[in-house]
């Protein structure tokens, strides 16, 4: 119930002192317990990035092709026949954490809210996942409820997940990183934003109704628990895919006609940020009633009703003469409708209750005075480069290969894609595993989407500067690999406690590398998502910026995958000097983590990327796989496990050790399989690109250098041991 | 001796399927439904003949596995 | 021969079947809300996947109780050819038009992923550009496909020709004789799990579904 | 009046989620389980007064909807 409120009070809101001071000048008395309410999820981490936003802002937003960029619910980019994609991508790791199935699941949902509230049919999920050590008990019952989760819920919602990935380590133990990404289509002139406008016009509150979920998850994910806040552990959130199809369907039948002026899903901190977020951004007032907010249970608070958090909830600004048809929309399909509020021309958010008012607070300093703070950083300490002729190989190729194509972080992913409806639309082109990127056709058009999610963060641990810029890189490369051309990312940076030097240093260092490699790519960012604090008993989870990248192809059917077919050259495109360091070689067969990760050349990265795509669209390449964990070798062993189609494997040059060749993880490259090597290698020197022969296609095997065979059947094997093995092994 | 576990979601945890059951009832033309709450029972044979040693562990089995604590509260009834 | 295609709450692939439908009949299904009730002028009831009512409570049950369902059994009553794909197919049997029911997936886990169909026979106006005995390609993807009915009734099925598709690469799910459609008794009603709507474009990967929906526009 | 339907597959139905309950509580180390059966529970809350009528209300949606005659029986308890 209510209580005092004070600056002990305001403390355990998650405001300092000098924030709670700031709330008391700005409203010159006392706020009242709701209104405290209001200011603590508005401050909070979450919803004001409050140590993240000075370095955000340093991060390009801008390019030709870009509609909106950050600041929206969702980034927009144009691409071509009128259409624009709207895509963003949002974590949801504590709650998953907590409650792995349905802490995913509402991650699904809640991404999917922010690009359907613009006006687009959403037609592509994707998941960047982390978890803890295999060995760490906990990690397998999270895996599980995390992949469930996020199945149950897309695959209900009838939107195919098409891609994403997976790393573990133990850092991620008790602290697993659920990312989810989703991408719609609009019609350029058909977007909707957020900003309210109109005085007078009505605020309506459709979808599910309020219970008292996730109160306080704002602050919540903003903070560490302690021993006794089991009791103030806010309720979990349950997701309801089937009322989030049916406002998806609602939603997209009404922004048919012309009743919206703005609109704005409930995600964190509910009510109070999408109604302070619509009136802050429209620059009016706005008044709500609570009496016509429909409610789950009896008895709820103003308080409560303002921060609930709970889901598949929608605020909108419509034209009063349209309120009738948007009504009859919403009845038809089943879901509440009720006029909670009008949008007012005094600049203030005003919340009534049985009568009584509850809160109000000027927007203007709500928004314009949260806190913001450039906190103290400290740079990550170099570390040293690896000589990889100083390190011996004791297993050799052939016992490397099979080691490293059924360890955790390489082996086969399709246990947790068989649960992911990644067909449903009829538009798939590249499923998972398919390629390097997905792509996903527009329905009755030629043109298609490539989607891919990545990041490296070992590499961001070891050198955040050059993780951050490789993360941004890496993205950009599988899109290139299937022949699309990059336009734009989305970020999710998961880090640890932004109140310690060395994690803001990392922070810091990462927006500094994604700068640098967005500009050198034209690759810009539109959208993204802050998530700190991923700590367990103070210690952090690996620095994860991780990346969300779309391209287009003019021509879906131009798309290639990683897949070899028999009598094709296989050339390898780029530099290769050995780097081991931060190499999956040397952690899993070295068992070290040691070295400086492998840095990435931006200009080198454009011009082989720019080469290869071209000489895909022109129709002369079969197959394309970028090279990134585990080097060339397992690139190839890769291609060749798609349709069992095997290798013979050509000498590797003698200035450079056989493990480093085979296994390093120099940046910027490709294999390419091509039916004629000496034309595409003549038109690669011509374009300064460095290209060699490094196999030939066909048979059954892969046949390596050192003279050893594998059979692509037991290649497929040890790649495709690890999950079932791990996940279902003591289910008869 | 029979156990049965009881699993519901908590009071206050959204419960999507009793929701739509609730409306499909509707549909149907059922009236009189005030609020449906969908749950799972879970019949354990066990080898225990005493009933509060097999009510004890029906009772840590539920804790352990049939009941996920977070959003989940059960019951445990034996006998038969 | 007019198809229209029904579309529930929660449905998801009524988008899917009506590309497969549009191309092979060269024009665009009518769409049928769950709460119409007027089904005249359809030739081919075609009731498309996903998961009417969020699959609460069983997958099919509350669909099978919607208003249109008594039309559609008015259609089938008239002989009307009715085609029931995935979640289509768990509510013709909820709605008892097809025999058996379709369990949770043996696995507990939901399966997506492409599988073969064996046509059992090649003379029903679905199969009929198919040859008996050909496997063709299809899209699975669903958590409850696991078919069942009595021994009896599985016999009953077998001995009068009723079993339409069989999984010929592995039984996944758990069907009962690896069962992955059945016919009504007239053979005008279909029901399968997999999904030929799903490949009718090599772009797609195949094309295998296409000569199902090819012989419904040729009848 | 509150009215609670117990959905359970019939015997001769396999039971995969009871199954995989036995055996993982068999994982656990819980010993002496014969035999796991999984079901679901649907608590209704009905407007009706009189046990009896909410009893025969409850069997109706039972039979209508709750259940799936080729492969679930039910039961239906009242009170409280
Ligand atoms: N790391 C980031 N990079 C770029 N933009 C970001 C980042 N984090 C957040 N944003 C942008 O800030 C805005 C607010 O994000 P968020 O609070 O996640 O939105 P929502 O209220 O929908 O959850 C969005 O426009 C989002 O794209
Ligand atoms: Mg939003």
């Amino acid at each position: 119930m209510e209580r005092d409120v004070n600056q002990a009070l305001a403390r355990e809101f998650g405001l300092n002192a000098e924030e709670y001071q700031r709330v008391l000048d700005i409203m010159g008395r006392t706020p009242s317990f709701t209104e405290l309410g209001v200011f603590s999820v508005m401050w909070s981490e979450h919803c004001s990035y409050k140590s993240s936003r000075v370095w955000l802002k340093q991060l390009p937003t801008k390019a030709p092709w870009v509609i909106h960029g950050p600041g929206e619910n969702a980034g927009v980019v144009a691409i071509g026949d009128g259409l624009a994609a709207i895509f963003k991508m949002e974590s949801h790791n504590h709650p998953s954490f907590i409650e792995p199935y349905q802490g995913a699941a509402t991650g699904v949902g809640g991404i999917l809210r922010d690009v359907f509230t613009m006006g687009a049919r959403p037609i592509a999920n994707l998941n960047a996942l982390r978890f803890g050590s295999p060995s760490n008990p906990r990690t397998r019952h999270v895996v599980d409820g995390v992949v469930r989760g996020i199945g149950g819920y897309g695959n209900c919602v009838g939107v195919p997940t098409v891609g994403g990935e997976i790393n573990f380590h133990p850092a991620y133990n008790g602290n697993p990183l659920v990312n989810a990404m989703t991408v719609g289509i609009a019609a350029v002139d058909k977007i909707f934003l957020s900003a309210a406008a109109g005085i007078g016009n009505p605020v309506i509150y459709v979808g599910s109704k309020t219970g008292r979920d996730g109160i306080h998850g704002a602050t919540m994910a903003s903070a560490e628990f302690d021993a006794n806040s089991e009791e103030k552990r806010p309720t979990v959130q349950v997701g309801d895919p089937f009322t989030e199809k049916l406002l998806i369907e609602a939603c997209l039948e009404l922004m048919a006609t012309d009743a919206i002026v703005a609109i704005q899903d409930m995600g964190a901190a509910g009510l109070t940020s999408s109604s302070v977020e619509m009136a802050g951004k429209g620059g009016v007032g706005i008044e709500l009633d609570l009496d016509h907010v429909p409610a789950r249970e009896t008895g709820m608070t103003a308080y409560e009703f303002m921060l609930s958090e709970s889901q598949e909830r929608m605020l909108m600004v419509l034209r009063p003469d349209r309120q009738d048809m948007a009504r009859a929309i919403f009845e038809k399909w089943d879901l509440d409708f009720s006029v909670i509020g009008t949008i007012t021309d005094t600049g203030r958010i005003v919340v009534k209750h049985q009568g009584a008012i509850k809160a109000d607070i000027p927007l203007g300093p709500l928004n314009d005075q949260a806190p913001l703070y450039t906190r103290p950083t400290v740079e990550t300490p170099k570390r040293e480069l690896l000589n990889a002729a100083r390190i011996e190989d004791r297993l050799g190729l052939t016992a490397a290969l099979k080691k490293l194509i059924a360890c955790p972080d390489l082996c086969s992913r399709a246990w947790v894609w068989d649960q992911y409806d990644s067909t449903v639309g009829g538009q798939t082109v590249k499923r998972p595993g398919a390629a390097d990127a997905a792509v996903v056709k527009l329905e009755g058009l030629k043109r298609g989407l490539a989607l891919t999610t990545d990041c490296t963060p070992r590499y961001c641990l070891a050198d955040p500067e050059e993780g951050g810029k490789q993360a941004v890189a890496e993205a950009w490369r599988n899109l290139t690999a299937v022949g699309a051309r990059p336009l734009a990312i989305t970020d999710n940076m998961n880090f640890g406690n932004p109140e310690k030097p060395e994690i803001m240093g990392q922070f810091a260092a990462a927006i500094r590398g994604m700068t640098a490699a967005c500009e050198a790519l034209d690759f810009p960012v539109v959208s993204g998502n802050v998530s700190l604090y991923n700590e367990t008993e103070g210690k952090g989870i690996l620095p994860t910026p991780a990346i969300g990248g779309l391209g287009v192809l003019e021509d879906a059917s131009k798309a290639v995958g990683i897949g070899l077919t028999p009598w094709l050259d296989v050339v390898l495109v780029g530099q290769t000097k050995g780097w081991l360091g931060q190499s999956l070689w040397l952690r899993e067969i070295n068992g070290s983590e040691e070295g400086a990760p492998p840095p990435v050349d931006l200009t080198v990265e454009r011009t082989n990327g720019d080469f290869v795509r071209a000489r895909i669209l022109s129709g002369e390449v079969r197959a394309c796989h970028d090279v990134s964990d585990g080097g060339v070798l397992v690139a190839l062993a890769e291609m060749t496990m798609v349709n069992g189609v095997g290798a013979r494997v050509y000498s590797h040059p003698r200035e450079i050790p056989g493990h480093a060749f085979w296994f390093g993880e120099d940046q910027g490259r490709y294999l390419v399989a091509v039916p004629d090597s000496a034309s595409f290698i003549r038109a690669a020197e011509a374009a300064g690109v460095p290209a060699m022969r490094i196999a030939t296609s066909g048979g059954g095997d892969l046949t390596l250098p050192d003279g050893g065979t594998i059979s692509i059947e037991s290649l497929r094997t040890a790649n495709a041991a690890f999950f079932p093995e791990w996940m279902d092994s003591n289910r008869s | 001796m029979k156990a049965t576990v009881t699993v519901m979601l908590k009071n206050g945890v959204l419960d999507p399927q009793g929701k739509a059951i609730a409306h499909a009832l509707g549909t149907l033309g059922f009236d009189g439904v005030n609020d449906v709450r969908a749950g799972k029972v879970i019949e354990l044979d066990l080898a225990e003949s005493d009933a509060e040693k097999a009510r004890a562990q029906a009772e840590e089995m539920a804790r352990r596995l049939l009941a996920n604590g977070v959003i989940e509260s059960f019951r445990v009834d034996v006998g038969g | 021969m007019k198809p229209g295609i029904v579309v529930f709450p929660g449905i998801n692939r009524e988008r899917d079947m009506a590309i497969a439908l549009e191309q092979s009949f060269g024009e665009k299904p009518r769409m049928i809300w769950h709460k119409e009730t007027d089904l005249s002028g359809i030739d081919l009831v075609v009731i498309p996947g996903g998961f009417s009512f969020g699959d609460y409570l069983r997958c099919g049950a509350m669909a099978a109780r919607s208003p249109v369902m008594a039309s559609i059994h008015a259609h089938a009553a008239r002989g009307g050819y009715i085609l029931g794909v995935c979640n289509g197919f768990q509510i013709l049997t909820e709605a008892g038009l097809l025999p058996g029911a379709l369990l949770r997936n043996a696995s507990l886990r939901f399966l997506s992923m492409d599988c073969l169909l064996r046509v059992e026979r090649a003379d029903t106006v679905f199969t009929r550009q198919y040859e008996k005995g050909q496997t063709f390609r299809a899209v699975m993807a669903h958590g409850d496909g696991n078919y069942f009915a009595d021994d009896g009734t599985l016999d009953r099925l077998e001995g009068e020709g009723l079993v339409a598709f069989r999984y010929a690469d592995g039984n996944r799910n758990g069907s009962a004789r690896d069962i992955a459609g059945v016919f009504s008794e007239n053979r005008r009603i279909l029901g399968l799990m997999p999904h030929p709507e799903d490949l009718v474009d090599p772009l797609m990967g195949s094309a295998d579904g296409k000569p199902l929906f090819d012989a419904l526009a040729a009848a």
